[in-house]
């Protein structure tokens, strides 16, 4: 073992804190804000890129929402005159432009198929199925899989580990398709529990119907939250200030609560984020098998039908929402390590 | 068949057909069920194919319609019997070919208490036919030269030329409130503004774009409507409807998909109902690209196409191998059986499954050598991909190589409708928006529309079309259509492969009365009633 | 700051994540069966593309092991033909992902400065979006077939491999032997091929597994969705996509694919971490 | 054993074995030890990489990972452990027997507040969690007790406070529960120098006040005469020798425990050749079945390796005791521990008259906010052996890395070679400073690409001045650091740390550089095999007239290494001159407590 890395670190530049120049330090809010507004700031780019590039694809893309709206009995003369009713032909700049400065207003426009705004029809399969899908989903499987992680990370090497461990490969690998159709044929089709289309009539009888494609999604994630909280919760125990504290006679509650499971929060809170982020597509794929009228059934509906801003809407939202998670991502990780108040680098 | 996305648009024009009603083929289930009388608190329960984006007036058709016009009655209706019957107007005069005049029954009022007046028939109509609409019924409207109050109650419609197809296009204009229409602009038919009408039922909710449920109109001015409720689901495809049937939560899948009758009917407690639909699926060929120019080419992939291969796989053979790009059923109906049958097989000698006589007429072709060509297919429609899978193996075999490329209904309209830019053939699939029997020719003969992918016509037989119009004697109309097919069978743009059934699986404590191709057309609940 | 003592025997403990030897052994079967099913695809009893109208949807059968499907085409002769693109799409797609990621990762690890600040915000911005996200949106409007998929898939799964090897970059940049080597007079361009990529190789390997798992159920799930392959491919996703309307008729045509395909995935999957993790001990234990 | 025999023993282990299970067969890593500790007693094991100390350490502890397993009779307090539950033994860590660990940077838990660690463990008389105002005053005394009296430490995080700080937080942590035994496992070894020295107090003092006795765990027998009472040697799993701290320096029984002695560097006199001992220590599972030590003993002979050696007494002292067969044989040699003293250093005049090689003035570099280097003036004259001497943070790294290019100055200037380093030197001129000073670097485990072998890494360097030949400037390269030509063909996991760092010299010297900058080459070594490296360096200077820059905290390194030598705190030369001037009469403060720290 060579010199405790702190040290070569910092003799390799030289620099002890004792050197800072005193009006260099910053406050921790200060700190806090500075990254918080660095953030957003790099999400509106993101967010304009994004957007921008989804509308030049759309636009490239043959046929337009014109062929949805009036379909195949439409004269050339009408699809024109919808097409500048909606100014279909006018500059690509002008047109994005337009979505963008009344976006930056709060308004997304209006579907072109569906004739609703763009925020009420999202919002609606948002909050019906999606949102509730992804809420059950996530606590499916991050509160079952920190506790076979608890499990299998205490009892490393026995016969219990190696089960959670083979069986959570299988899980975090099977691709959410089949076990989406392997789920909805089992315990759907062949024994009957629970229903496996649509969404229901709302209140209880949807989150009947979400159990099924929860627990597909869950299948995944629950695999890779056990995983990735097993090989956490192992590294914490090897450090040195586990041992210490268990020299200290600390029990073991304190040991797991606020040596293992505290550091390893910030780790588990990072990737609980990107796991929803990743989540995303696969939302996609649990809808359609499913036949859920979330965001994944309208995003696909409105790339068939061209509805440019219900396309350029629901990739912003998603995109919108991807920071937000981040966002909060970071503001708890901030909450839960002192070190990133205080600027420094930390790995997660 | 089934395409569920977007349903029948290209629908033309109709005249009767209990002709057509070839039989119920109804599995005769277990008779078992008492069958009781229909209580009082009868839902119906359907699973349709597909729902539209909105349920405004101008976006509803096809399969949407027969959501639509329980909601929003037509002036005149079409029974399941074939028949034209009043019911917002009380009578129809025609005083001329092309002259309509439609009065108003009395006393009906939209579900929220307002009267119907003329306005709100001249406003539909507006709806319609108005500059820009996006209606898909905007075709169909082009005809008229005017739409007058002519009296109180009284609509006049003048059409520039006689139009056989009109009753059918009143039949699916169901009427809508104008001062609703004025209150929510642009929003009616979305889930927060749901239709208002004078039907037999109103919305009671629309969720999320799968689901729409109606109920009874107490106030209807007709007859009782026979159900407490009617909920219709569209699943997201043919899968899942054969899945949400097996759940035993519905009453009936209606237009079900072929390729699955055989899981359909094992489901116990359903029964099936097959007919004949007005529809066909071809292979078109485009007289206007090359190497399909060239007639040789075009009868060399005639005699490559195996008919019976493509019924078996792509619809599990519930259907009959045509000669003909319209149903003889539809001819026969004119007047006598024996031309049409003649005219037909004398169709079929192009049409002849003969890889090697194929191989001989391209050998003679301009392209002796064979070619590559792509052919587009519909996502929608999993059975014209099938279709083209088994073209690509039998054109391989006299060396043309066929690459399948599947695209979604817009790419699929835009490229081979607008834009023209596919490689020349297609397997495409046609469908009858009336029992008109000239619509589907019109449609196909025709420049500029989209049942002409061929974009093959001649002078000939754009004049026979113009004069079936015109022509008031069955006969003479049959003799007329007859030319026409006989003209285009010459010079193979086409290959007629199959027409398809369609299929309604049924609970068994109800029974299907006159199912035919355009069930959507008329009142469900008066083709689906209660075992008797 | 004298010489810390060195415990010849870790404290800390080794089993940190190993698997049964017999999963990874049966992972290493299923990858070289598949691997035999590339190269070798005439062992496939039937053309996997031959339509046989007479023999449409059978269940399994001594002629057809497992059964047909709706064109009467040997679902045993497709799932072995699936192979094909089962191993070499993710492969092609994981091995251009890693040089892409590889060449960027370093470079900007390397360098940093400018170089470093401009990549960055450019996997910043395709980290926002999911890949797949992207290739269903961009492929579904646009009707794009394979290549455009494989790219997409390429460009947005370029993050995390370019974070790992841009940290992997920047950990070693100012290690002694590196400094050593600029300190001698290397180039930095021989410095990173000669003294920097050496270092990556296990994890290089290993990647290339992880990568290859990440890319087939990418690939596949568009299959499924019924985009990138063309209709009527031997690829396993497509199979499921076409064949589950057939689900009562014959379950093997869509299950046997879908097997397939999970086997494979978790064989590479399971290849790639115990790679990764012999590696991984390597380094603590050097 | 005299005085401390009538003190109750708190801590008794005897027969102490820990195995190790490796595909079935048990490898054992102790063997057998017997470690008695009397109630405020400072008893200190020492050993090198390898001897188990450490293992034997967290034994006590009940610590060990699962996969080892102990043997033997621990008697704490006269009350048997062995083998009670880990509920059972969780009562007695830190209210019975105590540990802190060597590295203070990763002992606490990062995210919780000093004072919120100190007083996790406390419980009042009804065994009740404490108030938040009685944690907090709490937390405020045992800091005192250690040492910080700034009661504002308790609300800081560990990554706030300097390691010698946190060790104190470490050790007030370890002793809040009240233990009689304190294990103090390399505690100082993270620690500069002076920190060192106060930790080691800060312990003495905690004996005096407390009455914990003190087990401490150390490599270094400076260390451990300076706080212990008894010393107990380990080599190889097993001890070796045990006696009075005084008696083990004045007369060891042990040869390895007399070679360990004179592979020390003096600090206050240069030696002519410091003691090597050849091979290194049996891993686990190869010790030899004799004598652990024969193999490397020059005093070995047949009967040593023929069966394991018991401990016997010496000289009838029944508290020295020590495993060697021939004991009164080579006693008398053994004693015998004055080597050759150099005479006054022989200064060569003629280097002292030649101008520079490098020369810097005012060179400072900042990296962002943080200063490392404040503005050095330093010369190096061809031939000339000069020190770099400081703590961590003094810059003296980064002055030697801006010394061979590889950091820039932000200002002033750095002539390497007539180069000027502090502008954009060509291509060619950066060959010439190339070709004029070479590094070898600090970590022997990092500074060979473990990827590349021992050839290629050398042919790379030697490449940049020929190509021909390669393989054979190969082999002359590795004969002239003292490895066989075959090392070429080894990756560097296959070699030892004082090989590498042999190997690190040679690809250093590929260049034939007028100077070598050494930074800490010896710091990461184990005594023995330091001496080796530094016997190595010092030849080369004698035979080749190689000049160097030598980077170091330890001032005994210094004395023997060095002609003149720069002292540098805080980014500042704070005194420069002759080694033997500025060791023997320091006039600068900072140096002078730099020297006064140093354990003797």
């Amino acid at each position: 073992m060579s010199a405790p890395a702190a040290i070569s670190a910092a003799s390799e530049t030289g620099v002890v804190a004792s050197q800072r120049r005193p009006k260099a330090r910053r406050s921790s809010t200060g700190i806090v804000l500075r990254l918080i507004l660095t953030r957003l700031l790099t999400s509106l780019i993101v967010l304009f890129v994004v957007t921008f590039v989804i509308f030049l694809f759309v636009h490239a893309a043959p046929g337009g929402p014109e062929l949805a709206l009036a379909g195949v009995d439409a004269t050339p003369e009408q699809l024109a005159a919808i097409r500048a009713a909606y100014h279909l032909d006018d500059p690509l700049v002008l047109q994005y432009f337009r979505f963008i400065s009344g976006a930056l207003g709060g308004d997304l426009g209006a579907s072109i198929t569906m004739r609703e705004p763009v925020i009420t029809v999202v919002s609606r399969a948002a909050t019906s199925v999606t949102l509730p899908l992804i809420v059950m989903a996530w606590m499916l499987s991050v509160i079952p899989g920190v506790t076979l992680g608890y499990l299998s990370a205490r009892k490393r090497g026995s016969i219990t580990d190696r089960v959670i461990l083979t069986a959570t490969i299988l899980g975090a690998t099977a691709p959410v398709f089949a076990v989406g159709m392997f789920v909805s044929y089992v315990f759907g089709i062949q024994l009957g529990w629970l229903p496996f289309l649509g969404a229901g009539d709302g209140g209880l009888d949807t989150l009947r119907h979400l159990v099924l494609p929860a627990v597909t999604i869950a299948v995944v994630l629950l695999a890779s939250a056990t995983r990735v909280s097993r090989v956490r919760f192992i590294q914490v125990i090897e450090e040195d200030q586990y041992t210490f504290a268990r020299a200290r006679g600390l029990s073991r509650s304190y040991l797991w609560t606020r040596v293992v499971l505290k550091n390893a929060a910030v780790h588990l809170i990072t990737w609980s984020g990107s796991l929803v982020i990743g989540l995303i597509a696969g939302l996609i794929i649990v809808e359609q098998i499913y036949g859920l009228p979330g965001i994944g059934t309208l995003l696909i509906k409105a790339i068939g039908s061209r509805d440019i801003p219900l396309i350029q809407g629901i990739t912003l939202l998603i995109a919108i929402g991807v920071v937000l998670i981040n966002l909060v991502v970071d503001l708890l990780c901030i909450w839960v390590d002192p070190r990133i108040r205080k600027g420094m680098e930390v790995e997660r | 068949m089934s395409h569920p996305n977007p349903p029948r648009r290209w629908a033309r024009r109709a005249l009767i057909a209990s002709t057509l009603v070839v039989g119920l083929v109804g599995l005769s289930a277990c008779a078992t069920d008492p069958g009781g009388a229909a209580s009082d608190d009868r839902e119906l329960d359907l699973l349709i194919p597909a729902f539209p984006a909105s349920w405004d007036a101008r976006a509803t058709s096809g399969f949407y319609l027969t959501a639509q016009l329980l909601i929003n009655e037509p002036m005149v209706a079409l029974a399941p019997d074939g028949s034209f019957v009043p019911t917002l107007a009380e009578s129809v005069d025609q005083p001329d070919l092309s002259t309509y005049v439609y009065t108003l029954r009395e006393g009906v009022t939209f579900t929220d208490g307002s009267p119907l007046t003329v306005e709100d028939v001249l406003y539909t109509f507006d709806l319609h036919s108005a500059e820009g609409t996006t209606s898909f019924m905007a075709r169909y409207m082009a005809g008229i030269e005017s739409v007058e109050a002519t009296a109180d109650h009284e609509i006049t419609v003048k059409l520039a030329a006689p139009d056989p197809e009109w009753p059918y296009t009143i039949a699916r204009m169901g009427i809508v409130s104008a001062a609703y229409y004025d209150e929510h602009p642009e929003s009616v038919g979305t889930p927060d503004v749901p239709q208002l009408g004078t039907g037999p039922y109103t919305v009671e909710s629309i969720s999320a774009g799968s689901k729409l449920d109606l109920e009874r109109n107490d106030d209807y001015w007709g007859a009782k409507p026979e159900y407490d409720a009617i909920n219709f689901e569209a699943p997201a495809d043919d899968n899942a409807r054969l899945l949400a049937l097996q759940s035993g939560e519905y009453d009936a899948i209606l237009q079900a998909p072929l390729s699955q009758l055989s899981s359909l009917t094992s489901i116990p407690g359903y029964n099936l109902t097959e007919v004949p639909e007005v529809a066909t699926y071809r292979i078109s060929m485009d007289v206007t690209k090359a190497p399909f120019d060239d007639p040789a080419v075009r009868r060399a992939i005639a005699h490559a196409v195996d008919r019976e291969a493509m019924l078996e796989a792509a619809l599990s053979g519930h259907g009959t191998v045509s000669n003909g790009i319209v149903p003889a059923e539809l001819l026969i109906g004119l007047g006598e059986a024996q031309p049409v049958e003649d005219a037909y097989e004398s169709f079929g000698d192009s049409l002849t499954y003969d890889v090697d006589a194929a191989a001989e007429e391209l050998a003679a072709s301009s392209v002796p050598d064979g070619f590559a060509v792509e052919v587009l297919v519909q996502q929608s429609d999993p059975a014209q991909t099938l279709m083209a899978q088994i073209l690509a193996q039998s054109l391989a075999e006299i060396g043309i190589d066929v690459s399948v490329s599947q695209v979604d209904d817009n790419t699929f309209l835009s490229r081979l409708y607008l834009d023209k830019t596919g490689d020349g053939l297609v397997v495409f699939s046609f469908n009858a928006g009336s029992a008109e029997p000239a619509n589907m020719a019109r449609s196909a003969f025709t420049a500029g529309d989209f049942g002409n992918m061929e974009q093959f016509t001649t002078p000939a037989i754009t004049e026979a079309l113009q004069a079936y119009k015109s022509e008031e004697d069955d006969a003479a109309r049959q003799a007329l259509l007859l030319q026409i097919f006989a003209d285009a069978n010459a010079e193979v743009p086409y290959v007629p492969v199959f027409h398809p059934s369609v299929a309604a699986v049924v609970a068994d404590d109800l029974e299907v009365k006159d199912f035919t191709s355009f069930w959507w057309a008329s009142r469900i609940d008066e083709i689906i009633v209660p075992t008797a | 700051m004298t010489a810390p003592a060195t415990v010849a025997i870790p404290l800390r403990t080794e089993k940190k994540r190993r698997l049964p030897p017999i999963t990874i052994s049966i992972a290493f079967a299923v990858l070289a069966i598949a691997l035999v099913m590339v190269f070798f695809p005439q062992i496939a009893p039937y053309d996997p593309n031959f339509i046989d109208a007479t023999a449409i949807l059978q269940g399994p059968s001594p002629a057809h092991l497992l059964g047909t499907d709706q064109l009467g085409r040997d679902v045993f002769s497709r799932v072995i033909a699936g192979a094909g693109t089962a191993v070499l799409a993710p492969l092609l797609l994981a091995t251009g992902t890693i040089v892409v990621a590889v060449l960027l990762g370093l470079a900007a690890g390397y360098a940093r400065g400018w170089v470093d600040g401009v990549l960055g915000r450019v996997i910043d911005v395709l980290y926002a979006i999911p890949a797949l996200l992207v290739a269903i949106v961009v492929v579904g409007v646009t009707g794009g077939g394979f290549t455009m998929a494989l790219g997409i898939l390429l460009i947005f799964g370029l993050p995390s491999p370019f974070r790992l090897f841009r940290a992997a970059g920047m950990e070693r940049v100012n290690l002694p032997y590196m400094e050593a080597a600029r300190a001698i007079g290397l180039s930095h361009l021989r410095i990173i091929f000669t003294q920097l990529l050496p270092t990556l190789r296990p994890l290089l390997v290993s990647l290339l597994f992880l990568q290859f798992t990440y890319g087939l159920i990418e690939v596949s799930s568009l299959s499924f969705l019924g985009l990138g392959v063309p209709p009527g491919s031997a690829d396993w996703g497509r199979m499921m996509f076409e064949n589950r309307a057939t689900l009562s008729s014959n379950v093997w045509a869509t299950a046997a694919p879908g097997l397939a395909l999970v086997l494979l995935a978790v064989s590479t999957n399971v290849i790639g971490d115990w790679m990764y993790n012999s590696h991984e001990m390597k380094e603590k234990h050097r | 054993m005299t005085l401390i025999d009538d003190a109750p023993a708190v801590l008794e282990v005897a027969g102490l074995s820990v195995h190790a299970h490796r595909r079935d067969s048990p490898i054992s890593i102790t063997d057998d030890i017997d470690i008695r500790v009397a109630a405020g007693e400072a008893v200190a094991i020492v050993g090198e990489s390898g001897s188990g100390k450490s293992i034997t350490a967290r034994a006590l502890m009940h610590l060990l990972p699962k996969e080892l397993t102990t043997e033997g009779e621990l008697n704490l307090h006269g009350r048997s452990i062995s083998g009670i539950s880990e509920a059972a033994m969780r009562k007695l860590r830190g209210t019975e027997i105590a540990l802190v660990m060597q590295d203070p940077f990763t002992m606490l838990n990062p995210l919780e507040t000093c004072g919120a660690q100190l007083t996790a463990v406390l419980r009042d008389e009804n065994g009740k969690t404490l108030s938040r105002a009685e944690r907090r005053s709490e937390a405020v005394r045992r800091l005192a007790e250690v040492g910080i009296t700034d009661p504002a430490v308790a609300q800081r995080y560990p990554f706030e406070l300097s390691g010698g700080m946190r060790q104190r937080v470490g050790i007030a942590a370890a002793i809040a529960g009240k233990p009689r035994i304190l294990i103090a496992d390399e505690p100082t070894t993270a620690l500069d120098v002076t920190t060192q020295s106060e930790i080691l107090e800060l312990l003495h003092q905690l004996r005096v006040t407390h009455g914990i006795a003190l087990v401490l765990i150390t490599h270094d027998l400076r260390v451990a005469f300076s706080v212990a009472d008894r010393v107990y040697v380990m080599y190889a799993g097993e001890i070796v020798e045990t006696a009075r701290s005084a008696m083990l320096d004045e007369a060891p029984a042990h040869p390895y425990t007399a070679n360990l002695l004179l592979a020390e560097p003096p600090l206050e006199h240069r030696v002519e050749k410091l003691a090597e001992i050849p091979g290194s220590v049996p891993a686990p599972g190869e010790r030899p079945t004799g004598c652990r030590f024969a193999p490397r003993c020059t005093w070995a002979t047949q009967e040593c390796t023929t069966a394991p050696v018991a401990l016997t007494e010496v000289d009838g002292d029944s508290s020295h005791v020590a495993r060697c067969v021939r004991i009164d044989e080579i006693r008398a040699s053994l004693s015998d521990r004055v080597p050759v003293i150099a005479g006054p250093r022989d200064e060569s005049q003629d280097a002292r008259a030649q101008s520079p090689v490098i020369t810097t003035r005012d060179a400072a570099r900042t990296f962002g906010e943080k200063v490392a280097v404040v503005g050095a003036t330093i010369e190096v004259r061809p031939g000339e052996s000069v020190g770099i001497v400081g703590e961590s943070g003094s810059g003296k790294t980064t002055l030697a890395r801006m010394l061979v290019g590889l950091t820039r100055p932000s200002s002033g200037s750095v002539r390497v070679g007539g180069i000027e380093l502090a502008g954009s030197p060509s291509r060619a001129e950066w060959e010439t400073v190339r070709n004029t000073v070479q590094m070898v670097f600090q970590d022997p485990y990092s500074t060979l690409n473990p990827s590349r072998s021992i050839g290629s890494t050398l042919r790379d360097a030697l490449r940049m001045v020929s190509t021909s030949d390669l393989d054979n400037r190969v082999g002359e390269l590795l004969e002239r650091v003292g490895l066989p030509t075959h090392y070429a063909r080894r990756m560097p996991v296959q070699l030892s740390g004082g090989e590498r760092q042999r190997v690190s010299i040679a690809r250093g010297l590929a260049r034939e550089p007028d100077v070598l900058v050494c930074d800490e080459v010896v710091s990461a070594l184990d005594v023995s095999v330091q001496a080796r490296v530094l016997n190595l360096l010092r030849d080369l200077q004698r035979d080749t007239g190689l000049g160097f820059v030598f980077i170091t905290h330890d001032l005994a390194v210094v004395r023997q290494m060095t002609d003149r030598v720069y002292v540098m705190n805080r980014g500042v030369v704070v005194e420069h001159g002759n080694t033997d001037d500025v060791l023997d009469s320091p006039t600068d403060a900072y140096t002078q407590r730099l020297l006064a720290s140093i354990p003797r």
